[in-house]
């Protein structure tokens, strides 16, 4: 994460990063004021903690009818995906929480001074990659994932534990991290950040446009520019051979929840370390003026001995969502090479010289 | 003169049954606007070059007929693309060293209007205060703010989409470009000042007619305009896919700074 | 000519198209008697197609013996029958000469055999000593100046250049691109001379034999295109002018000349259809930047048999790849034999 | 059978006529769309006509990945596609779908269209050109930009005189169809830039229909017992170019395609 921080868009493409999220700042007043609630509305019904269905709210809808999703939203959180250990509880207390998130923006803030980390290249704070700076989706729960209900991730199959090993080995093939592009992180390289699905919050801009259409509901996600179209209208999936990042999602309205199912990943994308027949789940339902409940599943039988679960918040943001022209951008990767060819270099010349000193 | 004469009665002609040809109403969105949602592709050889052209080699051997320039009667109005002078030298100049300097090549996003007629489908996703383009080519995105318009915060490759309704037309007023993109492979550019006007408006259930009007004052000597139909794509399973180009073109960009040089 | 022959090996295709041409209709000779007629249309009324254009559709072959040029030695338009007759005798002995090894200098093909000669094909006869009716003389007009200097440029590439130093040097007909005759003007090919027709509403499609070459040619009136837009075969505009089909070309590449022309080239051809086993083939070339004025020819296209078997030339090249190698083999072998002297 | 592709052809067709999106009705009740007539009372089927999908890279469902020739990186990248084959994969025979991953693995060297070599029964229709149907009684031609490769449909029957690269086609009309039995092919020609490809025992029958004024359907069913163990269908529509000056050009590509086939014998070599 931190090296996909310091290679990527150095130049105009930190220009596009400080100008998104700068706009994204103007969270409108309106989305501040209900922020004490909003983790509440997360919680799932059973939790002892009522949801507060004080007033009657209901929720807005499209020309065509069906639940209004669109405008600008964040997932921006500090909430990890899996529990920490020494975490036994579901939920933290209100105070907790902003202890942890307080905690967090100070470790992030860290690497805005020079000398506190290895390699700081970018000032966090000027730049807005604090997460701290944009709106955060608050969510009481300790961990993102629900089920496995200790909020880790269900064991690895012997298949995925093979896989994965043939993965590490395959990567050790290829050779150091700056032998050549293809070694870098994926989401340096500017091709996948992560996008999702499942959609879970990136070290910064986490930040999504919904917009709807007869028969369509798509998601812009700011990052790489990503958008996810999904149709709606009861289509089958993309033949097999069909792969692709995203995979191939299909969706359809269960009552006010829009149910999506993706499948068709390739094999590159493997998040936390899934095959390519992982299938997800996602359920978006709106439950206030200002949020979205976004639950998912993964399945992935040759991955995990049994399908897992997660729910985080949506919360409103301020749009407009800016071009992140990544690729177009990055210089960071043929500087990061060029650099370690130069170093290469003067190591060897130093080891010739030293051979012809003694 | 006897050409241009027989040309201009001839548009005029064009001119008179289109005027006199009932306009074709769009079906409707639920709130009321021409409805343009749908998968939109071009199918012509703008791409390679919009200006009318013969068919030609590949600037690569190894690729042969594969690869090779099919002829087109281009997309510009009037034929060719009143440069200025030394622009027409940078044209010409970007040409012949096209296969370095293509922004297509490198999967940079494609800007406006050559995102529109790429060989590669787009879908509209008509919302009611956003009009979204999703382009396959490269994953590019643009935004039409139907409302609140605004100066764009910066310069982008994609630019800055304020749109409005003219009756059956989506009228998009394009500025905040970059001075990076092109119109197409045979190296016709713009500057930063580059100012695109589209309309689009419905020609039957299946074809939308795009027009556009380019200005810029530091490469054009005037405004001029393309045209040209745009296809739904009617198979059943019609969808926009996924190409992710950028691992594509790595080994072009960043093969020579390799560690194990490749072959 | 000769070399172009040498250069082909897709025997295969060429025999199919021919032998099926070979079953000449007998009605097409018979009209031979009346041939004088060739340029005095008689009122005769084409039939139709369902959507009321002249119907010119079917297989057709302008194949001939008549050189486009009248000969030096000959004054007048018009031969007699029997002249005309003796001069074909004559070519025709010329061809198949080809077939008997060691009378000319490279025989590969044995004509009769592979059906190459014209003879064997239907032939649309003609009484006329040549194919150019404008000039009278029957002759080309003369060069223009810039006609001369583009002559002269070409001469000295040619020279420049040698003919087997790669494909790009050989002749436009060895590398299966376009025949010279391709046209348009549609000449007369050294075989396979020819031609279907099929009409659809708002169109005149002309298949050539070779090369499948075809020429979809549009009714509707609509402009010539951009001057940027170039081909080998031009581009066609068609109208109908009374039963006759007026078709005029431009937006040549220029790059197969026709007997020296430039790019600017505009060639207007007329097609009427004379006789239920005639077209009238009436043609004029105007390029102010090769000839000092226009010119024109004519020439009968008579019914033939089809029909067209499909012409793979270029897929079936194994001429053109062993000539390289056959120059590159000689050219190894002078080099050595330098060597050791 | 045959009633499983008139569903969703007719899905199209309703949704094509209509403005609205088309109520959810059965297929069979869809009404048929009926071709304007040429004059002889033939569906009317003249007109320039273009695919616009990916097949030619490869017929079958395929995601985005790099081209074969990484030096035009995206440009030359080979764009996704949901394939044109119904229902799953191609029915090779064993033997024959290891040579089909050769010709994959070779195809810069092998793929037919590099050379500029015909295209062959169906690749021509779902090539990146367009073509052009000039519809008489008899013949119905079809007239090809790439390679100005041509057919002629014959609707009296007429016998192959011999093998060739776009085969032998006899037509005839059934209802609204153009139903064309192609036979008599060499074995030289491909189905797309992936390799897939036939043997000379090719039996190609295309039925195409016109589901309105500006689409066709085309299907195809491809027969070959030396290569597939049984019959397998494509379908696609086609598209009218409907620029006013829509023409087919020329595309003669043996030129561009010289200095690949011939560049080794060159006196000069190329640089």
């Amino acid at each position: 994460m931190h090296q996909r921080v310091l290679a990527a868009s150095v130049g105009i493409a930190a220009l596009a990063l400080a100008l998104t999220v700068v706009l994204l700042a103007q969270v409108p007043a309106a989305a501040q004021a209900p922020k004490a609630a909003t983790p509440a509305a997360t919680k799932p019904a059973p939790a002892t903690k009522a949801a507060p269905a004080a007033k009657a709210w209901t929720v807005p809808r499209t020309p065509e009818g069906v639940p209004d999703l669109q405008g600008y939203w964040t997932n921006n959180s500090y909430t990890p995906l899996e529990r920490p250990n020494g975490v036994t509880k579901e939920f933290y207390t209100l105070e907790e929480l902003r202890q942890v998130e307080k905690k967090n923006a100070e470790r992030e803030e860290e690497q805005t001074t020079p000398g506190t980390v290895a390699d700081v290249h970018y000032d966090f704070t000027q730049f807005g990659l604090d997460r701290s700076q944009t709106r955060l989706a608050d969510n009481l729960r300790t961990s993102v994932i629900t089920n496995p209900e200790n909020g880790k991730l269900p064991p690895v199959t012997p298949e995925g534990q093979k896989r994965a090993a043939d993965r590490a080995a395959e990567r050790k093939k290829q050779g150091a991290q700056y032998d050549q592009v293809q070694n870098i992180p994926i989401g340096s390289r500017c091709v996948w950040m992560n996008a999702g699905p499942p959609m879970m919050p990136p070290g910064y801009n986490p930040a999504y446009q919904i917009v709807q259409s007869p028969g369509y509901v798509t998601i812009l996600v700011e990052m790489l520019h990503e958008t996810r179209v999904i149709p709606t209208d009861g289509r089958p999936h993309a033949p097999a051979g069909v792969r692709s990042w995203m995979g191939d999602p299909k969706g359809h309205w269960e009552g006010d929840t829009l149910v999506v199912e993706t499948t068709n990943f390739n094999d590159k994308v493997a998040f936390r370390g899934a095959s390519e027949n992982m299938k997800v789940t996602e359920r978006f339902t709106r439950t206030s003026d200002d949020a979205i409940r976004y639950e998912f599943t993964v399945d992935d039988p040759s991955t995990w001995e049994r399908a897992w679960k997660g729910e985080m918040p949506f919360v409103k943001i301020g749009g407009p969502i800016f071009e992140h022209a990544c690729n177009e951008g990055n210089y960071g990767i043929a500087n990061t090479l060029a650099g370690a060819r130069k170093e290469e270099k003067k190591a060897a010349e130093e080891a010739a010289k030293k051979i012809s000193t003694k | 003169m006897v050409t241009s004469l027989v040309t201009s009665g001839l548009l005029l002609a064009v001119t008179t049954v289109a005027g006199q040809a009932p306009a074709y109403r769009a079906p409707r969105t639920p709130d009321g606007k021409p409805n343009f949602n749908g998968i939109w592709q071009a199918m012509n050889t703008a791409n390679w070059d919009v200006e009318p052209h013969a068919a030609g080699p590949s600037l690569v051997r190894e690729l042969g007929a594969i690869a090779a320039v099919p002829g087109g009667l281009g997309i510009v109005e009037g034929g060719e693309i009143p440069y200025r002078p030394e622009a027409l030298a940078k044209k010409k100049e970007n040409q012949a060293n096209r296969l370095k300097l293509d922004p297509e090549i490198k999967c940079y996003l494609p800007g406006v209007p050559r995102a529109m007629y790429m060989p590669s489908p787009f879908q509209i996703i008509q919302g009611q205060k956003h009009i979204m383009i999703v382009h396959e080519f490269a994953g590019a995105v643009r935004t039409i703010y139907m409302e609140n318009h605004t100066e764009a915060p910066a310069d982008s490759w994609m630019g800055w989409s304020n749109g409005h309704w003219e009756g059956e037309s989506l009228v998009i007023d394009t500025k905040g470009f970059n001075d990076l993109s092109w119109f197409d492979r045979a190296g016709n550019f713009h500057s930063d000042e580059l100012h695109v006007v589209e309309r689009i408006r419905a020609r039957s259930p299946e074809t939308l007619s795009y027009e556009a009007t380019i200005e810029d004052p530091k490469v054009f000597t005037r405004p001029w305009k393309i045209s040209m139909p745009l296809y739904r794509r009617v198979e059943p399973n019609a969808q926009l896919m996924e190409f992710r180009c950028v691992e594509f073109v790595e080994d072009l960009i960043y093969g020579h700074l390799r560690k194990q040089p490749s072959k | 000519m000769n070399r172009r022959i040498l250069a082909w090996v897709d025997v295969l295709a060429l025999v199919i198209a021919v032998v099926s041409l070979a079953v000449i209709p007998g009605k097409a000779q018979t009209r031979s008697a009346s041939a004088r007629a060739n340029n005095i249309p008689k009122p005769y009324a084409p039939p139709r197609t369902p959507d009321g254009q002249p119907d010119l559709q079917g297989f057709w072959t302008n194949s001939t013996y008549t050189p486009l040029e009248r000969p030096r030695n000959v004054t007048k338009e018009f031969y007699t029958p029997a002249e005309a007759a003796e001069a074909e005798k004559k070519a025709a002995a010329r061809e198949s000469e080809l077939t008997t090894p060691g009378t000319v200098a490279d025989v590969h093909y044995d004509f009769s055999q592979f059906g190459l000669d014209k003879s064997q094909a239907t032939l649309a006869r003609n009484l006329r000593t040549s194919l150019i009716v404008n000039p009278e003389n029957g002759r080309l007009p003369p060069l223009s100046a810039e006609g001369q200097k583009r002559a002269a440029e070409r001469a000295e590439i040619a020279k420049r250049v040698g003919r087997w130093d790669s494909a790009e040097s050989n002749q436009l007909d060895d590398r299966c691109l376009i025949m010279a005759g391709a046209g348009p003007p549609m000449l007369n090919a050294a075989y396979n001379a020819n031609y279907q027709i099929v009409q659809a509403p708002g169109y005149v499609m002309i298949l050539t034999e070779m090369i499948h070459d075809v020429r979809v040619i549009p009714l509707d009136g609509r402009p010539a295109p951009h001057r940027n837009v170039r081909q080998w075969m031009g581009v066609s505009r068609g109208r109908w002018d009374g039963n006759t089909l007026v078709v005029e070309t431009t937006n040549f590449n220029g790059k197969n000349p026709l007997e020296g022309s430039s790019e600017n080239m505009r060639v207007t051809e007329r097609f009427t259809r004379v006789a239920s086993d005639t077209i009238q083939y009436t043609f004029t070339v105007e390029d102010p930047s090769t000839w000092t004025r226009a010119w024109t020819a004519e020439m009968p296209m008579r019914t033939t048999q089809g029909p067209l078997f499909e012409h793979a030339c270029h897929e079936g090249n194994y001429g053109l790849y062993n000539t390289l190698v056959g120059a590159r083999l000689e050219e190894k072998k002078a080099a050595e034999a330098a060597k050791s002297k | 059978m045959r009633a499983r592709f008139l569903g969703p052809m007719m899905i199209a067709a309703a949704a094509l006529l209509e403005a609205a999106p088309a109520p959810p009705q059965a297929p069979a009740q869809a009404p048929a769309y009926r071709a304007p007539r040429t004059k002889d009372g033939k569906p009317n089927l003249n007109g320039i006509w273009q695919a616009v999908n990916e097949a030619n890279w490869d017929l079958e469902g395929h995601g985005a990945a790099p081209g074969p020739f990484w030096q035009l990186g995206a440009e030359f990248s080979v764009p996704p596609g949901m394939g044109i084959v119904e229902g799953g994969p191609i029915p090779y025979k064993p033997e024959a779908l290891q040579k089909r991953k050769a010709n994959f693995a070779n195809r810069m060297n092998l793929d037919p269209e590099i050379k500029c070599y015909l295209p062959g029964v169906p690749r021509a229709m779902y090539m990146p050109y367009p073509f052009q149907i000039v519809q008489s009684t008899d013949p119905i031609m079809m007239v090809f930009e790439y390679a100005g490769a041509v057919r002629t449909v014959y609707m009296k029957k007429q016998p192959a005189p011999a093998d060739s690269w776009m085969g032998w086609s006899n037509g005839r009309w059934e209802g609204e169809t153009l139903v064309i039995d192609t036979t008599d092919f060499n074995d030289l020609s491909w189905f797309d830039r992936s390799g897939n490809f036939h043997s000379d025992a090719l039996h190609v029958v295309e039925r195409i229909t016109a589901l309105a004024p500006n689409h066709l359907n085309y299907e195809a069913t491809i027969e070959d017992p030396k290569v597939f163990t049984r019959p397998w269908k494509i379908s696609m529509p086609l598209y009218r170019r409907i620029e006013k000056n829509a023409q087919v050009l020329e595309f003669k590509c043996v030129e561009f395609a010289e200095d690949f086939i011939y560049g080794a014998l060159r006196k000069v070599p190329l640089k």
